[in-house]
């Protein structure tokens, strides 16, 4: 292996990972639909066939409940799966298999079961597939005791983090954002591992923190430069591991810059973001010097037609505004 | 072809006309999508044409229709307007449904289209509620469910063909076998890969046709349409087709060969079609040139109708979330 | 129809609201899993079948899926279904259906077609039914625009909720608590309607607001008396309408009480309850004397055993001990 | 009776013990559900005790069982011991689910079995899964799935059922059609009222048996799962039994009439097996009374057991939520 940082898309790091997984361990396998033949709706299985064969590289059909609880039965008896749900969109057909088996299992039988299973499914909006395709459900996901969530936003993480995931012995989900698979990044040749535990400072500042993940990552971090030119220096988290949340991490940040906007790609009323609001309120009430602001998707379906589905979504502008007012009411 | 005999001169240009609406429309959407004033996700119908056309011949206007997510065929052949329908794969909000919806999401209410629907199965419940409504309101309507082979996979599926032969409703089920669910062939997705024979394990009656033939689905949505007029419960209909183009705008087709796709080719219905009319001596040169012509015409009025239509404004997003009153 | 006040249960309530509602309207039916024959898992619809008939009162198959679908369906028809899901547990093979039909058509096709359709189920623990019989899912569907979401706590909006939510051209899923059926109460001989907008005070207070829906409505009545007896005089906030929130009450009570704990029977992580503690500090931060505080489920599926079923769930003494905490740092 | 001749004396006893040690075991529950000891949802096994006794006989030590909520005959005929079982219905931590599942979630990793499941057809994909892992891992065992003629109608079983034959897997699918899923007859749930049906449409091998006599069922289960393990893929047995009580503590049984139930009561498995072997001198009085005596001592040590019991400390709550590691 080369020493050189290695330049590669997000997609790539994907591919690489599922790669590195099922060359490590021969009860490693990916499954779900067209992972094989087709080579992944967002191509992040591409070759992967050809290299590994239809015992490693598994297409299902359209069954959703089946496929994945068969992943569930399959961790449970002692294979390694890697389930690919295409979208979250499609795992609601699959939810309670998630919800009733996987997370529950364990904790029902006495500790006899563990289900040692990595779920990966895209997420997220803004590319335009209307109502129906664009939901971000992992705030969902990240309610259900006995799962572990996880929303990649580097290269980096997309990279390393699926073998961490693998050697949990607990069901891990995966959510890779639509809009980050053809982000280009570095990977740095010295890192060969991530921890799925703690949030990352991706961007330091102190005046407010801008705490999000996935996604909504990269809208962040524009909208802290837009901030820096105003004279504002937000800090950027990114949550990295949607549960169990890293409680420490946020609220050394936010004790330290005193505000904070909390941004997520899902509905207002009972997004994530509610979550990590409370946390805060709960654990650091008395070290804020102004309100708590989220910038979330408008409540709507979301509808196809471009402006509008940029008037709905999460954007940098909006970000730069409510982190204004917060600082505004600077004391 | 079939050798039901001769479809009449205007009936078999009808019938031409309105695939070849659909081949028209969908090459330009095609284009436009290059052009980047499409977007989103398209799935086009190009080889499947029959399919639509057959089976909306069938219909009445009081008939309901339920939709995929490849549906420009579906939307064409039920007679929704190409401007609206262009305006919405330009996120207009003159589009039939606002630009809200795109090419998956084509509704209409006057042609009781209840929409496309990009969640695989996810129509079929529907449709077996708006059937229901339909007899529970001794309206003398039927609703015709149009889904792909890869939705016979689904649960939705089987518990949809149960509880409409169970309760004996007036559905007339259309599965578009196109041989594929994006890559993956029947064979490796059915155990059973005689999709027809579906049918017989909810006591529904089933059929299957050849879909490349529009006069033979035409015969046998009569005929379904007629069982299940008269009472006898819903129809399950195969329609063997094929799809000539990829399954979506992603989508490099590493799946199947070139002369797969070539053979069916040979089998293009709109050809076909055609070369039948001529040989009959019901469509003459000139019928083609008119034809085209005003297919041509109709397509530059959509696309320009689309491009001067107008952005729903933004302080609208929220509106219809929830509707003040059912509308009428 | 007599003027006296007439005493009766939860479920009697249920029953009579069902029995009006299809007296009514002839579009009006109820569907569901024995609903008829079996006279309905919480004996909610006995008796119905005969006095209706098999048009009126419809016994499904096991099909979640399908008959809710057909009820979205039958709903954008014409007719007026009331859906019922035996217990929340198993709405999620129908949630598909919920959110990218019922909740999405009306958006989606540009205000063309409604959906006025009303899903009735059970929600909640403590019948010691474990874990995957124990769920509060009503937090997830709070988060789905299109939706409206009721949580009837009393015998008058258990009689009378019904009625305003077939009246909605929208689709309005209605949460009953499994251990409400039992619940006993005084129907008012005045009232003949409910709001379904507005959430109720259940009790007046000043230190401090319990806010709460549903099943957890009795728990944080009895709460606020075990408060009195210590001095403490709590109000309690009935949310009534979880979807949309109604806003203006709970921060009306916040801004008098300037304390709140907020009491809610999903998990902890993701609850309903941090939705409204991040309103309350979206909108009343600087009226609020002290944190917020919840009481939710422990994050673990629920068990079987009662001391541990006990143990998991919201309880009056843990209001109690999260209200002390909070009046204890009165300042 | 079937014909299937004599079971030889030990096989004869045993099945009838194995049915009687079922049938104690659930009249002494209902008595605890009356006193209090017992709570939660219970759902008898009460008549249909010659299917799960039958099929197990059929399974060796390596195979796997994928039960349902009505699953304490299961899990009896696989060999959980009665007291652990017992110590489970009262909540305790001696209980094979550590008290945490009660009735309907009995677990027994020793015996590869793999839960009751409460959510109607919620077994059947895990079920698909675990005879996955076992092919990969190339283990020669087998999986039992165990659920009602209900769960048909579940999206769960068709997708479950098409998995399973497309992949070929070693699933022995028993369907224990009782006639009723709740309150509602098959012949209101179901368009295909013959349920062994259902295996055609997914190609692959079912049989229906008389689920009232556990010889019938011994042997066709031994059949269906000679087959499977000769590599022939999935099988459906579909047992045809009745309920003799409610469906579980809840239910006025206000669906059927009690002659219904009397004349099923009529072909009471035990009974009958009693009878058989009676007449075919395989048992004696003496034997009777010794096998009921053997039941009773058995019966009593599993309440004591389950009385002796303590209560898993509520600080163990969030116990095994996650685990350190992969349980061996
Ligand atoms: C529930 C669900 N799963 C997966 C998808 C992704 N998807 C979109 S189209 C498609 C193939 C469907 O195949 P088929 O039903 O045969 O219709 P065709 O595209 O061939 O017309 C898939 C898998 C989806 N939209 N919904
Ligand atoms: C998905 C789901 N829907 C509904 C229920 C409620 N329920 C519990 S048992 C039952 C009847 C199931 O009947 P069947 O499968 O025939 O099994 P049986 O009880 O007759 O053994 C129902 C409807 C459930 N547990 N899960
Ligand atoms: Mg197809
Ligand atoms: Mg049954």
């Amino acid at each position: 292996m080369s020493t050189a940082a290695q330049r590669l898309s997000y997609r790539e790091a994907c591919r690489q990972a599922i790669r590195a997984a099922i060359q490590a361990d021969e009860r490693v396998f990916l499954m779900g639909e067209d992972v094989g033949r087709y080579g992944g709706c967002y191509a992040v299985s591409k070759g992967l066939l050809d290299e590994f064969g239809p015992e490693r590289i598994v297409d299902t059909p359209l069954s959703e409940a089946a496929f994945v609880g068969a992943g569930i039965g399959a961790a449970i008896g002692g294979l390694r799966p890697i389930v690919e749900i295409m979208t979250c969109n499609f795992s609601l057909l699959a939810l309670d298999q998630i919800l009733n088996n996987a997370a529950t299992i364990p904790h029902m039988s006495g500790g006899q079961f563990s289900v040692p299973l990595v779920i990966r499914m895209a997420t997220g909006a803004g590319r335009q597939l209307a109502a129906q395709h664009s939901h971000s459900l992992e705030g969902w996901y990240a309610h259900i005791p006995g799962l572990r969530v996880l929303a990649p936003a580097t290269v980096t993480d997309a990279r390393y983090m699926l073998q961490a995931a693998l050697a949990d012995p607990n069901p891990v989900l995966v959510f890779e954002h639509i809009m980050l698979y053809a982000l280009e990044g570095e990977l740095d040749p010295g890192v060969s591992a991530v921890d799925i535990e703690h949030a990352a400072i991706r961007r330091p500042g102190r005046d407010l923190s801008l705490i999000t993940y996935g996604g909504s990552l990269p809208k962040a971090l524009s909208a802290a430069e837009l901030l820096a030119a105003e004279g504002i220096d937000a800090e950027v988290v990114d949550l990295r591991v949607l549960r169990p949340l890293d409680d420490a991490t946020i609220m050394e940040s936010v004790r330290r810059t005193r505000r904070a906007v909390v941004i997520d790609e899902g509905w207002r009323s009972g997004s994530l973001a509610a979550e990590v609001c409370t946390r805060i309120v709960e654990q650091a009430f008395y070290e804020l010097d102004a309100p708590l602001a989220r910038v979330c998707t408008e409540e709507a379906p979301i509808p196809y037609a471009k402006h509008l589905e940029d008037a709905a979504l999460p954007q940098p502008e909006k970000i730069v505004a409510a982190a204004r007012a917060l600082v505004g009411g600077r004391g | 072809m079939s050798d039901d005999a001769s479809p009449g001169r205007a009936h078999g240009q009808l019938l031409l006309r309105e695939m070849l609406r659909i081949r028209r429309f969908e090459a330009r959407c095609s284009e436009l999508y290059q052009a980047g004033k499409i977007r989103g996700f398209l799935h086009l119908y190009d080889g499947e044409e029959a399919v639509s056309v057959g089976v909306m011949q069938a219909l009445g206007p009081e008939d309901a229709v339920v939709a995929t997510y490849r549906e420009h065929g579906q939307a064409l052949a039920r007679g929704i307007p190409m401007g609206p329908l262009m305006a919405e794969m330009y996120g207009k909000q003159q589009g039939c449904s606002r630009g809200r919806g795109g090419s998956m999401h084509i509704f209409d209410r006057e042609r009781h289209f209840y929409g496309g629907n990009a969640i695989v199965g996810g129509g079929l419940p529907l449709a077996v509620g708006i059937a229901l409504a339909d007899r529970r309101l001794r309206r003398p309507a039927l609703t015709a469910c149009f889904f792909g082979e890869g939705a016979v996979d689904e649960g939705a599926f089987h518990e949809s063909m149960n509880l409409a032969a169970l309760w004996s409703l007036p559905l007339l089920f259309v599965c578009e076998n196109n041989l594929y669910s994006m890559g993956t062939p029947v064979a490796l997705a059915e155990a059973e890969t005689d999709i027809a024979r579906k049918a017989r394990c909810y006591h529904m009656p089933g059929e299957a046709v050849d879909g490349m033939d529009p006069m033979a689905v035409e015969a046998a949505a009569r005929r379904a349409v007629a069982a299940i007029r008269s009472g006898s419960g819903p129809f399950f209909l195969e329609c063997r087709t094929y799809r000539f183009r990829a399954h979506s705008m992603f989508d490099a087709q590493l799946y199947r060969d070139k002369d797969e796709i070539g053979r069916w080719r040979q089998r293009d219905p709109i050809a076909g079609l055609q070369q039948q009319l001529r040989d009959q001596q019901l469509l003459g040169s000139d019928d083609l040139a008119g034809l085209e012509a005003g297919i041509e015409r109709e397509l530059a009025d959509a696309v320009a109708f689309a491009e001067a239509g107008t952005l729903e404004p933004v302080s609208d997003l929220l509106r219809f979330v929830t509707l003040d009153k059912v509308p009428q």
